[in-house]
């Protein structure tokens, strides 16, 4: 792997899945100038099994908005992944 | 008005804040944090929301009341930190010249709001903190 | 509880009143005397009740409220006497474990009370007082 | 007209009603010991063209009970004109 084409996700985590990683966010490395949400959904399973993602209906949300996972990140994008939501 | 806020939610200021000499009706929504889920007592909730995404969607929310209802003024706060049973975690509150127009909009509100807003809530009970189970959120 | 008073309605009382641990909603609709109406400006409403029968009807609307609806508390009251511009005439208030509940028993109640309470209303302006056309009384 | 043959039925009235005969009630005798309310219909339309009844929609109350006409008022009934009714 050669470093000088890896670049930086920031994800944010909320709730539960903050308080599993006891961190805001996720810093993850990727080894192109963007991934896709599908891939990234994909990655988050393996390289975090302690986050528990395949129990969980979540979905990401890219710069404050629910994404359809054929879109693509890049590192300035706000990321976030939002696990089922119980407001009000 | 749309905004979450750490700060206790005044009904009786939010009231204020909606009343207009021009509008004859006022429909409001409080959610509170009861004293119990379905099987067991409940000494207060954590909420949590991811705020700069909640203010997104209530922004969102607000526009649709308005290009939907012929209302005068929309006010949607929601609570974040840790509230004892009896506070209010929520409030909606609609102004307009006729009652239909008002229920329909804080009706809408409220249940936008909870189908769309990026919120997570923590259960205190005597046997400890749990996240409460929600719902995959509505885009 | 239901009645109809002189006093002014003060909402941050009924919402106490309505208020309980058990429930995570309250929804209230407030009607108030608008600054208009569909040709003029209105300075004041004076609001005349048939008292005795109109505490039955509430009675009676009460009742099938806690019937059809798992609510915990219900508040209706109605003034009358003279009111200005934006104060307030009629109020429900309900209380209940979830939401929808709520909303259903607090529109009922408004409906209702719209439909079957002997109330009359005449409007001041500055062309002068006028009884205002209402509809027929609904058994 | 015997005299003695009447009673006297006390109607309540409200709103416009009250206003026109500038009085909370109609003190009215009928020549019976009761009338049906569609025969004090009529009777208060003919001994009181200032009431304009023929102009509104109203209906009796009896004993704070909207009643079907067919019915009989006696004078301890508790009875009120209902004009178009504008609360809320």
């Amino acid at each position: 792997m050669n470093l000088s084409e890896c670049t930086t996700l920031k994800i944010r985590l909320f709730g539960i899945l903050r308080e599993k990683m006891e961190s805001d966010n996720l810093l993850i490395s990727i080894h192109d100038t963007s991934i896709s949400l599908k891939e990234l959904r994909k990655y988050l399973k393996e390289l975090y099994p302690s986050l528990g993602l395949n129990e969980i209906n979540f979905v990401f949300a890219v710069n404050k908005v629910i994404c359809n996972e054929d879109m693509n990140v890049k590192p300035l994008d706000e990321i976030a992944i939002i696990p089922p939501i119980s407001g009000g | 008005m749309i905004l979450t806020t750490k700060d206790t939610i005044d009904q009786t200021k939010i009231f204020d804040q909606v009343k207009d000499d021009s509008c004859g009706a006022i429909v409001s929504f409080i959610g509170l944090v009861r004293d119990h889920n379905s099987k067991e007592k409940v000494e207060g909730i954590f909420y949590e929301a991811y705020d700069e995404m909640v203010e997104e969607i209530l922004k969102n929310i607000e526009k649709e009341v308005f290009n939907n209802w012929n209302i005068k003024k929309f006010i949607a706060v929601h609570r974040t930190g840790y509230l004892q049973v009896g506070e209010i975690s929520v409030m909606v509150a609609v102004s307009s010249e006729h009652r239909k127009e008002a229920f329909e909009a804080c009706s809408y509100g409220i249940e936008n709001i909870k189908k769309r807003c990026p919120i997570w809530k923590k259960e205190k009970t005597q046997f400890g903190n749990d996240w409460i189970e929600g719902v995959k959120i509505n885009e």
